[in-house]
């Protein structure tokens, strides 16, 4: 049996990789927010294995040496998008932004909390829009419900991922914020310490394998093991 | 309390505004709905029973999902109420209905049980002495439900300042508009080391929600000590 | 008639079966414990729809099941002194008394808070909570919360039976006064006999949900046949007018032209009052007695002589000063040769009088006044 | 003495100091509303526990505030028959009947459930709840209650005043024998002069919170200058024993070598008897009267005349069959020359006797049975 | 229930068991809790009464991390308990006590309240009949309580069921062993487009809740009808 302590915004993509995970090994995930998570982890929760969507979370265990040392690994990439339930004209210029809102609102995650919110304020600062925008911003607590927000029509536009972004039918992309706009968009994982579970050890093995890398490739992740 | 920054403190009364105006509307309502389902019987009772206790069997974020479908800007009720000015969606007033309508259920109960605590020959001694019904309601039912009263616009108030779920799914999280006390205090728990500053804002909120208790605990007590003595048994 | 009232109810096991009428005055329900005197009372206060029936209360319908008339309570204009008090306990005893006077309609509306309040002893009480109240007291509100309400019709649930003498003799008479000065028609629950023989105008006995008798005082308390409030309690009413107040303590009367002596009453000279005789009081002579404590002799006739189950008979006399009633022994019936026709002396002892039992029916100047309009 | 009370108790503007002791048999408490007849009879109940003071029930002390001793409620075994009755609203009749049995401990625990039941005329409403009940009906449900507790000490606050005369008068002679049979000593609130007579061994009297008087009933009852229970109710009480009963319905008695006749009592032949004899249906006579309707004239030599503010002067008079009080109005005393040691003779009417007034205090085999043990 | 997966039949009864031994647990303490605040006055009562309210004052998040510190693993209480053999740290009785925490106030707030409109003169009736205090509550105040008890065991019970801010905080989101309906409707709708999966729980969750809010008020219906009839007026 393996316990996994994952993000919840990997439990779509993670399912299904459990699904191509033939061994007879029971998988179990929690999915929580990060913070949550690494909290629990921190306070001695039975975790063998934690997926982040945090850098931060994941550096903190590491301080408290939580983690299995060496065993943290950039696992995925993600890129960020502007997307929209009512409106699929792809946005050309950045600063058109503002004019497109005109009234409308514009919903991010929490942009001093969660990840997904302070990645989006750094990319809507590098394009040269934030102040413009400002007013009509509308933070929700994690970047599902933005997401929600957007697909439901309650919101005109929201930054979520590129991979949100795909497995939202009701969303269409109407821009793409360039790479650099942002810090780098990671998933790492980690083995955590004191568990010593080789079941775990394998199945982060799988998460690093090929097989599993098309899995989340096809939900629009970037597999990032070449990155170290 | 220079310790709280500027968007902290303008959570903390944002906050208070909620909490009092989800308070202050649901009571009526909820006087209204707890009297009907205490006295009256009708077809359809045990629907509108299971309406008002469907904001606390379903999760906050359900609750929030719904209103925002029907409260929101696309929606019926939406739409209907931006056309006569009263649009709720992003605006603390919305936050103030997630509110209202997540204490509903508690403000009810606890109206409800004391109105099924009330012999109702009092009532009847009042009409006699020529009282309409509403003012047999005023003079008489109101007075003696009043230690249902305070417990349920307590346990409203206290629902209302302490209700995070509902409200950021419906109006989410602006900052000095919608942005209540829990959402700053979830905001603040994302970070590594946030526990502090979350900590700062529970005491706040903590503080607020105790003050309000003390005073309810307060104002009972008084009017036990007045309707009470009950003949002879309060010494023994 | 004031009351008119036709119920049929049917609660539990118990049913009733009612219908009576009653003009102004006391109409008093008589009966013993489970009879069904509250239900009746309920049903006209409004506060219990009886299954079938009809009520009206001085011509006004105030119920009719057939023609689904059914007028809520706080528009009937009865006051209403519960068995047992019901006071608001959240209320102290003066926001109580004054409940009701806020919907008296101004010109029925008692001025009289202040002399209620001293006549029922509540001066000192005005600021406590129900809860502080011993249970005397609690009536003693109730009743006053009903008066200043400004009725039209008085229901009085047997409001004095948490009462002890002095207070029943003082309260008493303001029941009668409310009768004769406000005119107030009074329907009054009760099973005591003194109160029965003291107030009504109209007596109503009930026996297991049916009425047994119904009928002026007059009637019912001088009918041998049905003695309502129990043997012991049987008795005639008898009319007299005050003559003169004597300076010993008595007051002198003339009924019929017979001088009979009181314990002193209130009435002024030239007031009429109704007095009650309890037959058992009343002891028969042969030969007007000498060299006895007794100052009311009075010659009569009898008219009937009704024996029952127990020991005694029951006279009925003709007197000068009016019918009476007295009960004797069989024995002494028999030892005597009363029958009907013997003449003979009704002696009453004036001590035997019970002030309770006297009732200044009409006055020009009552005091302390109550004002109405 | 069954009962030793001290009390000192300050409730709001109300201060009561009372301090009595009373052999066993029944202590009525008697005073007007508001005396603080309640506020004595919670605190031996364990219910209110005084500023100050001590109280012994049979010698044991269940109270004293300087020692700390505050025995509980439930451990007190007082049986305690309320005013306004609290009856367990969420029980049948019958379960609040049994409420007590469980606790009675086995050799006082009454058998008679179904005999009490009968007795109270509760059959038919056993399965009824209080809600259902009429005010009559309620009280004679906690009478039953209290009873089937199997208490050491009674402890009744006005039982009675919810009760018409005739259910009165079936339900007082259970209060006698279970002074009488059972031996249980009584602590009884009334304030009906009926009760007093018939029930009281001692009496003490309340007023505003301090003892007026108190002592034997025959004593208190019986001395002209303390009429407790109001100067209509005063009356002696005099011992007599069953003789006969005629077939016409009366009782033959005798009591110093008198023969008196009352209405039929159930007192077996040779019962003692205690009979109340009220001081206004004794008629004075110089010579033995003939051709009168009442058989009971005894002579008499009178004792004392006391006249008081009213119309009437109180003898009391030596009698053969034992003191007696007579009421006449001072115009008849002064009449007939009626002084200290004047012979004559005392008339009572049979019929005057009432039969709440005769209590037999004897007899071997009481019907029906309440057993105990 | 084909149309529940194995992981949602899971959740479903792990649920009702979180509920019911939260509700089972927290009923005889907080039976005595609401005695003690309604009868008895020490000192300390206010605290004793502000500890009550707490959690449902504080965000549940917050109740969820005090629990996680105290209770958890490596906190005070969770180690003594451990020890014992009675760990609940990211257990399903970590589950259930972190469900019969929130719903706390509710189950002693009603309590409370019906405890204060018994009339103590029939406890002292039943005193004087020989009955012991203990006794004396089980079979006079009790039974005149039940309302309050309906009430508040239904409210405890539906919080218990709802709970999630508090469980997911303290004992995370295991499937089978942590994850409750409302974790199940959390994890569901983090999915893109998982709003149906989501709805078919919440539609699961919100029948078990409304059945036993149905189930009380018949409940209490019969209770009434018992104690009722107070005389005359129920036809009025
Ligand atoms: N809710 C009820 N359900 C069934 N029977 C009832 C109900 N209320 C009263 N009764 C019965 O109806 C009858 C009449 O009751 P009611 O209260 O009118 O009597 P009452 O004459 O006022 O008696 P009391 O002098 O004892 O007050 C009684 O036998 C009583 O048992
Ligand atoms: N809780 C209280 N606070 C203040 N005063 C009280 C309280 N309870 C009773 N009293 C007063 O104490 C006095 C005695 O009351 P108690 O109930 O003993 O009278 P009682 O003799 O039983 O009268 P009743 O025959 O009317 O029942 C009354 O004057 C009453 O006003
Ligand atoms: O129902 Mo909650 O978990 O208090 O927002
Ligand atoms: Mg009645
Ligand atoms: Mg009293």
């Amino acid at each position: 049996e393996v316990k996994v302590f994952a993000a919840a915004s990997l439990k779509g993509v993670l399912e299904e990789v459990v699904d191509v995970y033939a061994t007879a090994t029971d998988i179990r995930i929690s999915y929580g927010s990060s913070a949550t998570m690494a909290r629990q982890i921190g306070l001695g929760a039975p975790a063998d294995l934690f997926i982040s969507a945090n850098q931060l979370w994941m550096d903190d265990l590491d301080r408290k040496g939580k983690l299995v040392s060496d065993s943290q690994t950039p696992l995925l990439g993600n890129g960020l998008v502007l997307v929209s339930g009512r409106d699929q004209v792809p946005i050309e210029e950045w600063a058109s932004l503002p004019d497109r809102l005109l009234g409308n609102k514009l919903v991010l995650a929490q942009v001093n909390a969660v990840p997904a919110g302070i990645y989006a304020k750094e990319a809507l600062q590098a394009v040269g829009v934030w102040d413009a925008v400002a007013q009509n911003i509308v933070q929700s607590d994690n970047v599902r419900s933005a997401l929600s927000f957007a697909a439901t029509g309650a919101v005109k536009y929201a930054v979520v991922y590129e991979t949100d972004a795909l497995a939202e039918q009701r969303v269409h992309v109407v821009g793409r914020f360039p790479e650099g706009s942002h810090s780098p968009i990671r998933y790492p994982a980690a083995m955590i310490s004191g568990r010593n579970n080789a079941q775990a050890e394998d199945f982060l093995a799988f998460l690093k394998g090929p097989i599993a890398a098309s899995v989340f490739v096809a939900h629009g992740f970037t597999v990032l093991e070449d990155v170290q | 309390m220079s310790w709280l920054s500027e968007t902290e403190m303008l959570a903390v009364s944002l906050s208070l505004k909620v909490a009092f105006w989800a308070t202050l509307c649901a009571f009526p309502i909820g006087l209204l709905v707890a009297f009907v389902l205490a006295r009256r019987s009708f077809p359809g009772k045990q629907l509108l029973n299971g309406l008002v206790h469907l904001p606390l069997i379903l999760p906050p974020v359900v609750t929030g999902y719904i209103l925002l479908v029907v409260f929101g800007p696309l929606g019926f009720a939406g739409r209907l109420l931006e056309a006569v000015g009263l649009g709720v969606a992003f605006r603390w007033q919305g936050a103030a209905l997630a509110a209202g309508i997540m204490g509903f259920p508690l403000l009810v109960r606890a109206l409800r049980l004391s109105i099924e605590s009330v012999d109702q020959r009092l009532e009847q001694a009042a009409a006699t002495l020529g009282a309409s019904r509403m003012w047999v309601f005023l003079t008489v039912t109101l007075p003696l439900i009043l230690p249902g009263i305070i417990t349920g616009v307590l346990l409203c108030f206290a629902k209302a300042m302490g209700e995070f779920g509902a409200t950021i799914t419906f109006v989410a999280n602006i900052p000095g508009e919608t942005q209540t006390l829990p959402s700053a205090i979830y905001a603040a728990l994302q970070v590594p080391g946030g526990e502090a500053p979350a900590m700062r804002l529970v005491v706040m909120s903590t503080s607020v929600a105790l003050f309000a208790l003390f005073c309810s605990e307060f104002l009972a007590r008084r009017v036990a000590r007045k309707i009470g003595g009950e003949g002879f048994n309060r010494g023994v | 008639m004031v009351f008119e009232v036709e119920l049929r109810h049917r609660q539990g096991a118990f049913d009733l079966d009612a219908s009576f009428a009653a003009p102004a005055g006391v109409t008093v329900l008589f009966g013993r414990s489970g009879s069904g005197k509250s239900t009746v009372i309920k049903s006209v206060a409004g506060l219990l729809p009886p299954d079938q029936g009809r009520i009206a209360l001085g011509g006004r319908v105030v119920f009719d099941r057939q023609r689904g008339v059914n007028i809520p309570p706080h528009k009937r204009r009865v006051g209403y002194v519960f068995q047992d008090g019901l006071l608001f306990p959240h209320l102290n005893v003066r926001q109580n008394l004054k409940y009701g006077q806020r919907f008296a309609p101004r010109h029925t509306r008692f001025e009289g808070f202040d002399k209620i309040v001293h006549m029922l002893g509540l001066d000192a009480l005005l600021d406590r909570f129900p809860g502080q109240l011993s249970g005397g007291e609690k009536q003693r509100v109730a009743i006053g919360r009903a008066l200043l309400s400004g009725p039209e019709v008085l229901l009085a649930d047997e409001p004095l039976s948490a009462l002890d003498d002095p207070r029943k003799a003082e309260i008493l008479p303001y029941f009668e006064r409310m009768r004769d000065e406000l005119q107030i028609p009074i329907l009054y629950v009760s099973h005591s006999p003194d109160e029965v023989a003291r107030l009504a105008t109209t007596i109503v006995v009930l026996e297991r949900g049916k009425i047994l008798r119904t009928g002026p005082a007059d009637d019912v308390l001088a009918d041998a046949d049905v003695t309502p409030v129990g043997i012991r309690g049987a008795g005639a009413l008898i009319r007299a007018a005050v003559v003169s107040h004597h300076e010993d303590g008595l007051t002198e009367l003339v009924a019929g032209g017979q001088t009979l002596f009181v314990p002193k009453v209130s009435g002024r000279i030239g007031a009429q009052l109704r007095l009650r005789v309890a037959a058992h009081d009343v002891v028969i002579a042969l030969s007007r007695p000498e060299g006895l404590s007794t100052l009311n002799i009075v010659p009569a006739q009898i008219q009937s002589v009704r024996a029952g189950d127990g020991p005694a008979v029951l006279l009925k006399l003709k007197t000068p000063a009016g019918d009476l009633l007295a009960r004797v022994t069989k024995r002494s019936a028999q030892a005597l040769a009363l029958v009907q026709g013997t003449a003979c002396y009704a002696v009453i002892k004036s001590v035997s009088i019970d002030p309770f039992d006297v009732n200044v029916t009409a006055e020009k100047h009552p005091l302390p006044p109550i004002s109405k309009g």
